[in-house]
């Protein structure tokens, strides 16, 4: 049933019950072209793209939770493609594009919302930097503006410009970066992806790896042993466990990432802000909440919930930054599992397993990238090649050198 | 969580800077003569960036950065967060390289 | 409980009204006949006081006024103060009248997750129409948007027992652990202690409820190891007994008075908890179950019995649960007739018909409320009898209770899922964290002496195995109660929208929509109905709303299960997690020893780090920073400039394996280092990128001295004590940091030794032959003080720094300024630093940025290859050695009038700045007052074999393109005379 | 030689008087310890145990192996990490700290003076435990620390070292001399609200 304002009226004089369910409850048949293992955004978006650009709908999205427990589902929402390294630009600047077009290509309303995304900085020396980045973004024809810090007051006038321990002296702003409703990416992607055929599967935890002369030939699952000529791996922040499965060491710590919704206000915060002398990012969801985050907790962790002093440190650094939030109430908080690369970018590759392909290594920024990792990912499995876009995202880069770490880090991820 | 240094007792996480991993092997160093080969370059790409990153038992680096300064082996549960075991670094290593010594 | 012997004045919506201490705002606005509070979130509709406690779905309103505005106030929870004033949220232009409220008419269309469906078309239109709209209609109350005005304070409190919650089981509790002798901290979100004794009316031994309750906080209060924190909300279960708890300080109050914060976070450390925190009650989904006047069974009885206030005059008494019988009693016995009482069993329990008849109520059995009629206010109800009829039944206060559901949100903060149990039809805890037991109410035990007999036990038990053993608690005896219920999840065939969630205005409706469309796992349906999602974290909707998701996928409720637990428990304000780390104190900052000094003279300090550093030192008459910046560097240039220095890191190295230690770490060799000298040494990670770098100097007693960089001072040490502890323990060395003990002046410039001469004592030959470059020495100066004298060149002049206890620091500085004075001496701040050693192509954290390597560097010389040193494999890896690597040049602006910045990218002269002609950019720039025009470093693919090329410096950002010759990086005085001079 | 004493300087501005406060009387004390001698003792390897002797026979006191300060004659060792201890004397040995304490422990140890790195603070008072429980995390109370014990921790984002010397209670803070005043700030905030006397220095 397509959606629209028509469907609405329609549905609305029959009280609502000729709705059909967003996506079938598919029963997991014997054997598929490609099983996808993960039903989080990449996993759905590569389920999507394989039938739309491939033409290959024989596939099965496997998902061990309800579809969009993971990190789709708990993000802070954030898009953007400004980002500084040649591997890295295209490839987001390319989901960007995605983006731009999705809810009309999936008939689905994501609210992709192009805020705007601000990057303070409050040194000369992360002015430069910040300007480099901008200049490597306009060299790749994204949009970039480094403002001064009349231009960021005149953009969000009630931050603290009077007695800011490291005053802002400015801004990188990239207008085309926003938001995206986060769980409406999931449900857009599932619901157009079951309409071109895919299976999707909850509640189906992928338990096993089967692998015959170096070759797939299929995955035993909480349902059974399902036969797939191919099959991805997009499992984020449990990327590591799965490919353990099919006896695959990766470059991968899984680390706890916090966010905070505040209880909902009118609308106070107009774009997405991030500070650049702490940890502290924030944006307003259009019920009205303020969404924000800060660090990782810093240790390798599966248990999907955050420590206090990290708590304090993003609201030390929010209070900083904004001390008009002073008295708005903090309402929840939650913690999602990180796929953290050793350098802090992603992998989208194959593997030395014959027909197995990995997707991982988003740490905290893979949700923007959704729709062009799905289509890369898709590209990669259909062709058994990766496209140009993410040819830089490769499995042996740590062994040649051809790293790409955006901050500098070093191999430590928890300072990525 | 709630860490106890083998020297300054319990303490907040807060007061360790966390390392990672204690298990990988470092391999052992390159005489300086011979030139470095894919198979050594190999060894190092693993220990530097590649990991078991289990879930469950997990024996990794921290050091008490805001107490005492030691290094410490902590065996911790990552589902769980239960601390299971913690050692000094330093005896681990003595043990450990007394050859060399 | 209401102090009658003063009144406060207060107000809402501009209106005046009086209320009494010990009121919250709702007892005071419904002794005032105020019941229309507030609107809600989607259909704007008109919404009352469902409860009396921090559960409280509707009655929000903004507190305060100006910069002090709270939106979203629970009225139920916020103490009356004299002067307070509150408005009502969400509505415009009135409460009474809300025009939004049309939204009611297309509620059909206003189904759940109806947004995802429309507003696609045109694409554009989202940012610009749909979405403000959308902003403007959702969010509830206003917040100030001025900075809050109010301090904010964090502790620590350590214990053995943590009680959550002083009702019967936690003073219980407290009581057993206390007496017992253990360290405990008592945790009640109320202002009175009491629980739901203040609301009963009811005996525990021969006291009323409150009167033991009183009489126990008054012995607690007596224990000198018992501390109770009143107006504090335990918010949060953390790892390994660590527990978050907000206390209201201040908030009962017009302002903080003096020296007191706002609020209080505190982190309380407990070796055990005892989680009494009681139970809520649950409302009933019926037909327009919403209408201001439809309260809770509990909260009614509360307002009668703590509050003495009557929320209404006739009352419907709508119960599936033994509380009807105590609300009945309560209602009739303070004056309120009940009308009727409605009860869904058909075999109405005794207890209940007692009271009804006791009461003169009719009793409906088998009964329901299909419909409350009414608009601000309820009027009366429909009611269903069990023949099926439908009655009017004209009332202005409907009492419902629908059995009550722990409040175990702290039992299931680390993950825990709750149990479900068929006796209480509720979910009650299961396992819980480590050192935690649940009492009373929280744990299902919700008769009183049940509730009482558990808490003492679990006192007794959390003490003694903290080593206090104790004797247990006589428990007082309590009339018995029947606590049974027979769940009803929903009235079927009712009239009108029957709420389940009412802040998001979630209905039955969209909870079978909900199920209809897929979304059945809790988890979906609380994401696409929002159920749950509200202010108060529906904790009053949300087993309602899995049970009807239960009913309408046929599972059962423990199939449908909860959903995750989250902290916190009830909302925090952001400023009390931040505490005094706001504004300057966000962070606390390091002052160098020369501070004072800059300070008078007037300086512009910049923040590095933690530091805050002289960046130059304006004179009279100089109007712009360059002019200054350029005369310091003319100083340094020609005469003599002195700079602190003391940010850099320190280390003290020593033992007899020091040398072998250096080696090891640094790129290049030390073991050839003799004493009295300094060397240059680079550090590279594991990974091969360069680390730091720095000075390593040998002193006389063989110790050595190294320097970091200000910014990897304590990264480094991080890495030495890795690399001594971890990697090479046998290794027989010992170091420390020094940074704080030493003060360090770089005192530079062709005339710096004349300046030294007559500071350091005469004894000590300095010349050029006794004292040549890269020397070092610890001698005395000013007659006789200790220092370290390195002659070290940052600025490619003539230079040393010299080091002396940083209590001596200031003395020393007025020492070398007095010397100086006969060459015209001129302090310098970072930035003519800065302009230096870009002329003489010094890397700094420009270009050590983690992304390069020695080699990109132009250090690649320093790679030693007679020895093994950390990175070295790693630095060797293919894509590292690539010869087009970006790599360190310097470059001058053709136009030598132009203008270079740091950030700008390189494209070769005649090409398009595109992706694939980026070539590198500039890392650092200045203006060189010495050759007069801008300079830059860069990093440049295969920069050193193109000297001589121009380039394009293109800057989109700022509008820059800027054409450039490539140049060695060392623009001045390549042949390093000077310094040796 | 001019008098050390009178060259070296305070890294805190203000540090005597009485600072304004909410409570009557005052709940806190609080002064700087000035030209105490500070070095930082590092036992080399395998030397811990000959270590001990040279200084039970020096000073007459055994050098602690948990966190704790001990007293010997005219010094006291206060526990810092493994193998390593802070040794304080009331005022700096003629000579400085390093020459007097090698004289006597000879290369048994590495020895840095750090007489200048600390700033030294005396705090004390009934209400001192509930201002020092505003930042500083491990417990204070008398139950779990007591007059003698040491430690090295973390207050209100600086690094300190805290040791307790008498049962008033009496707490001696060593605080790296670049964050002194930031510290200094933070105590005065934090005591405010019970009163805050300054001694004379
Ligand atoms: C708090 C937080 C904030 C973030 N903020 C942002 C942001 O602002 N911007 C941004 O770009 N990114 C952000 N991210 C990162 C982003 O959410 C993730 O990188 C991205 O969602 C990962 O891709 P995914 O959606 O496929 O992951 P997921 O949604 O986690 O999908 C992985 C799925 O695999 C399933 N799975 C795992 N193992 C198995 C198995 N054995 N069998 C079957 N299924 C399995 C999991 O259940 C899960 O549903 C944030 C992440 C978090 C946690
Ligand atoms: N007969 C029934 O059906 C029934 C049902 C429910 C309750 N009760 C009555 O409730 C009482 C049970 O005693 P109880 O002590 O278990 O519950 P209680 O409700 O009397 O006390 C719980 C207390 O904990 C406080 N609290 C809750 N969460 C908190 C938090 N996170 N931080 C700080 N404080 C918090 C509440 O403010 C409350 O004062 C008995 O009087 C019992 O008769 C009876
Ligand atoms: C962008 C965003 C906005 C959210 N807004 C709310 C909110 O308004 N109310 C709420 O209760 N939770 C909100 N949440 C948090 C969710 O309730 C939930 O905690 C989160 O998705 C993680 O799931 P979990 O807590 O079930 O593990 C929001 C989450 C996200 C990612
Ligand atoms: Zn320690």
């Amino acid at each position: 049933m397509r959606y629209s304002i028509l469907s609405l009226l329609s549905q609305a004089v029959r009280g609502n019950t000729g709705w059909k369910p967003v996506w079938r409850e598919a029963e997991l048949k014997p054997a598929y072209d490609v099983v996808i293992v993960g039903g989080g955004g990449h996993g759905l978006a590569t389920a999507y793209y394989l039938a739309r650009e491939h033409g290959i709908t024989n596939v099965a999205v496997l998902e061990k939770g309800y579809l969009g427990s993971g990190n789709v589902g708990r993000n802070t929402t954030i898009v953007r493609s400004n980002y500084l390294l040649p591997g890295n630009i295209p490839f987001y600047e390319w989901s960007m594009k995605l983006w731009e077009g999705l809810e009309q290509d999936i008939n689905y309303n994501a609210m992709v919302s192009q805020r705007g995304v601000l990057n303070l900085y409050h040194s000369d020396a992360q002015r430069d930097a910040y300007a480099r980045r901008g200049n490597a973004m306009r060299m790749h024809g994204v949009d970039a503006e480094l403002l001064d810090r009349e231009q960021v007051r005149a953009l969000a006038p009630n931050l603290d410009y009077d007695n800011a321990r490291f005053p802002i002296q400015g801004g990188l702003l990239q207008r085309r970066g926003g938001t995206v409703r986060h769980d409406a990416v999931a449900w857009g992607y599932a619901r157009a992806a079951d309409q071109r055929g895919v299976d999707i599967v909850q509640n189906c935890e992928v338990t096993g790896i089967r692998i015959e002369a170096g070759r797939i030939v299929g995955v035993d699952t909480a349902k059974g042993f399902v036969r797939a000529g191919k099959v991805g791996l997009a499992c984020a922040g449990n990327s590591s466990r799965v490919a353990a499965l099919a006896g695959l060491r990766l470059p991968i710590e899984s680390h706890v990432l916090q966010a905070f919704v505040s209880e909902s206000v009118k609308p106070l915060v107009h774009q997405v802000i991030t500070f650049g002398a702490g940890h502290f990012y924030i944006s307003q969801s259009d019920k009205g909440g303020l969404v924000f985050g800060g660090d990782i907790d810093g240790y390798n962790s599966y248990a999907w919930r955050g420590n206090l002093p990290t708590v304090e440190d993003v609201c030390e650094s929010g209070m900083a930054l904004m001390p008009m939030i002073g008295r708005l109430r903090l309402l929840r908080s939650w913690g999602g599992l990180m796929d953290m690369s050793m350098d802090g970018s992603p992998i989208i590759d194959k593997t030395p397993v014959g027909g197995l392909y990995l997707n991982a290594g988003w740490c905290y920024g893979g949700f923007k990238a959704t729709p062009a990792s799905g289509w890369c990912f898709a590209h990669t499995i259909a062709r058994d090649a990766p496209h140009a876009l993410n040819a830089a995202f490769r499995l042996d880069r740590f062994a040649t050198g051809h790293l790409i770490d955006e901050k500098g880090a070093g191999a430590q991820p928890n300072l990525h | 969580m709630r860490i106890e240094c083998c020297h300054c007792g319990v303490r907040g996480h807060e007061e360790f800077a966390y390392l990672g991993d204690a298990t990988v092997v470092r391999p052992a160093a390159v005489d300086p003569g011979s030139p470095i080969d894919d198979a050594t370059r190999a060894r190092w790409a693993q220990y530097t960036y590649v990991r078991d990153n289990p879930a469950g038992p997990h024996r990794e680096l921290w050091q008490h950065v805001w107490g005492c300064r030691a290094w410490l082996v902590v065996t911790r549960d990552t589902r769980t967060h239960a601390i299971l075991k913690v050692e000094p670094a330093r005896d681990l290593a003595l043990a450990r390289t007394a050859d060399e010594a | 409980m209401i102090d009658r012997t003063r009144s406060l004045a207060f107000m809402f919506d501009g209106r005046r009204y009086q209320g009494y201490p010990g009121d919250t705002l709702a007892s005071a606005l419904l002794a005032n006949g105020v019941h229309l509070v507030g609107r809600s979130f989607k259909y704007h509709r008109p919404r009352g006081i469902l409860t009396a406690g921090p559960e409280e779905p509707n009655a929000l309103v903004e507190l305060r006024e100006g910069a002090r505005r709270e939106p979203n106030t629970r009225a139920t929870v916020a103490e009356l103060y004299d002067g307070l004033a509150a408005t009502s949220q969400n509505r415009w232009p009135s409460l009474r009248f809300d025009l939004m409220a049309v939204s009611s008419l297309i509620a059909p269309v206003l189904s759940a997750g109806f947004y995802y469906k429309t507003f696609m078309w045109p694409a554009s239109f989202w940012e610009k129409v749909y979405e403000p709209l959308i902003r403007r209609a959702a969010g509830l109350g206003r917040a100030s948007g001025q900075s809050d005005p109010d301090a904010y304070e964090k502790a620590f409190l350590h214990c053995d027992v943590l009680v959550v919650g002083g009702g019967a089981a936690g003073l219980a509790a407290a009581l057993a652990a206390g007496r017992a002798g253990a360290r405990v901290v008592l945790c009640e979100e109320d202002f009175e202690l009491g629980g739901r004794l203040l609301a009963e009316n009811r005996t525990v031994g021969n006291r009323t409820g409150a009167g033991w309750a009183a009489y126990v906080a008054a012995e607690l209060a007596a224990l000198p190891e018992v501390r109770i924190l009143k107006r504090t909300s335990v918010l949060a279960t953390y790892d390994h007994g660590t527990y978050a708890a907000l206390e209201r300080v201040s908030d009962h109050l017009g302002e903080p008075p003096p020296y007191q914060p706002r609020q209080r976070l505190w982190r309380i450390i407990a070796k055990h908890c005892v989680l009494a925190s009681g139970a809520i009650e649950r409302p009933l989904v019926f037909g327009d179950n919403d209408r201001p006047g439809v309260m809770l069974a509990s909260a009614v009885r509360t307002y009668l019995n703590r509050y003495a206030v009557a929320p209404g005059r006739r009352a419907v008494v709508f119960a599936t649960c033994a509380d009807g019988a105590r609300t009945v009693a309560d209602l009739a016995r303070c004056g309120v007739s009940v009308e009727a009482v409605v009860d869904p069993r058909a075999e109405v329990p005794p207890p209940m018909k007692a009271a009804a008849r006791a009461a003169g109520a009719r009793l409906i059995s088998g009964g329901a409320v299909r419909r409350a009629l009414g608009s601000l206010r309820v009027r009366g109800v429909e009611v269903r009898t069990a023949d099926g009829a439908i009655e009017r039944i004209p009332c202005d206060l409907v009492c419902v209770c629908g059995g009550w559901n722990p409040s175990l949100h702290l039992a299931s903060h680390l993950g825990a899922r709750p149990v479900w149990s068929e006796r209480l039809a509720a979910f009650v805890p299961a396992s819980l964290p480590p050192g935690m037991a649940v009492a009373g109410a929280a744990n299902g035990e919700l008769g009183l002496g049940d509730a009482l007999a558990a808490g003492a036990r679990a006192g007794l038990a959390a003490a003694a195995d903290c080593g206090r053993a104790g004797q247990s608690l006589d428990i007082p005896d309590v009339e018995p109660e029947e606590t049974g219920v027979t769940p009803l999840w929903r009235v079927r065939a009712s009239r009108g929208k029957s709420f389940v969630d009412l802040p998001n205005d979630v209905t039955d409706d969209d909870v079978a929509l909900a199920g209809h469309e897929g979304f059945r796992s809790v988890e979906h349906l609380k994401r696409y109905t929002t159920l749950g999602m509200a202010t108060d974290q529906g904790k009053t909707s949300n087993v309602n709303g899995l049970a009807l998701m239960a009913e309408f996928t046929a599972k059962s409720i423990p199939q449908a299960g909860t959903t995750t637990f989250r902290p916190p428990y009830t909302g925090i304000a952001i400023g009390a997690l931040a505490g005094h780390h706001r504004g300057k104190d966000f962070k606390p900052t390091r002052l160098p020893p020369s501070h004072r000094w800059a300070q008078q003279a007037g300086a512009v300090f910049v923040e590095s780090g933690l530091w805050l550093r002289a960046q130059w030192f304006p004179r009279p008459g100089e109007t712009d920073w360059l002019e200054s910046v350029n005369r310091e560097v003319g100083a340094v240039r020609t005469r003599v400039g002195i700079c602190d220095v003391s940010t850099l890191g320190k280390i003290d190295l020593q033992g007899p394996d020091a040398a072998e230690f250096l080696d090891r770490l640094y790129v290049n060799g030390f073991k050839s280092l003799p004493a009295g000298r300094a060397r240059y040494g680079l550090m590279l990670r594991d990974d091969g990128f360069v680390l730091d770098d720095g000075t390593v100097s040998r002193l006389g007693d063989g110790r050595y001295i190294l320097t970091t960089t200000t910014a990897n001072a304590a990264r480094v040490l991080q890495h030495m004590e890795f690399c001594h502890q971890w990697l090479w323990p046998h290794l027989d060395v010992q170091f420390s940091s020094v940074s704080e003990q030493w003060a360090q002046f770089s005192v530079a410039g062709p005339r710096s030794r004349d300046v030294l001469r007559k500071v350091v004592d005469h004894q000590y030959d300095i010349s050029n032959a006794a004292f040549p470059t890269m020397a070092a020495a610890e001698l005395t100066v000013l007659g006789g003080l200790p220092a370290r004298l390195f002659r070290i060149s940052y600025s490619g002049e003539l230079a040393y720094e010299i080091a002396i206890p940083a209590g001596y620091g200031e003395a020393l500085w007025h020492g070398i300024m007095e010397a100086g004075s006969a060459f015209d001496i001129a302090p310098y701040g970072t930035e003519a630093l800065g302009v230096m050693r870009i002329e003489k192509g010094h890397v700094a954290g420009n270009e050590i940025n983690g992304q390069t390597t020695a080699r990109d560097l132009g250090l690649g010389r320093m790679l030693s290859a007679r020895k093994d040193y950390i990175g070295r494999v790693m630095s060797e890896r293919p894509a590292l050695l690539a010869p087009d690597r970006p790599t360190l040049v310097g470059l001058k602006p053709i136009d030598r009038e132009a203008c270079l910045r740091a950030g700008a990218h390189f494209v070769g002269a005649g090409a398009e700045p595109t992706a694939a002609n980026d070539q590198g950019y500039m890392t650092s720039v200045a203006f060189s007052p010495t050759l007069g025009h801008w300079i830059g470093l860069g990093l440049l693919a295969a920069g050193p074999r193109r000297h001589g090329e121009h380039i394009r410096a293109w800057d989109p950002v700022r509008n820059g393109d800027v054409a450039v010759e490539v140049c060695d990086p060392i623009f001045y005085d390549p042949a390093g005379e000077r310094l040796r001079a | 030689m001019p008098d050390p004493a009178q060259v070296s300087v305070s890294a805190l501005d203000a540090t005597t008087g009485h600072s304004d406060h909410g409570g009557p009387g005052a709940g806190v004390t609080a002064s700087e310890i000035p030209g105490a001698g500070l070095a930082t003792l590092t036992a080399r390897k395998g030397q811990r145990g000959r270590l001990a002797d040279a200084v039970r026979s020096a000073f007459g006191c055994d050098l602690p192996d948990r966190p704790k300060q001990v007293l010997g004659r005219g010094i006291a060792f206060v526990w810092s990490a493994p193998d390593q201890w802070l040794a304080h004397t009331p005022a700096m040995p003629a000579g400085g700290m390093e020459p007097y304490l090698r004289e006597r422990l000879t290369t048994l140890a590495s020895i840095v003076d750090q007489s200048h790195g600390r700033t030294l603070l005396r705090i004390g008072g009934p209400r001192s435990r509930d201002t020092l429980a505003k930042g500083v995390p491990i417990d204070l109370h008398p139950r779990a620390f007591q007059p003698g014990d040491a430690a090295v921790t973390v207050a209100a984002h600086i690094p300190v070292h805290l040791w307790q010397i008498d049962a008033s209670p009496t707490f001696v803070f060593a605080v790296p001399r670049s964050l002194a005043q930031s510290f200094w700030h933070w105590l005065q905030a934090s005591a405010a609200e019970y009163g805050l006397d300054l001694a004379e220095k």
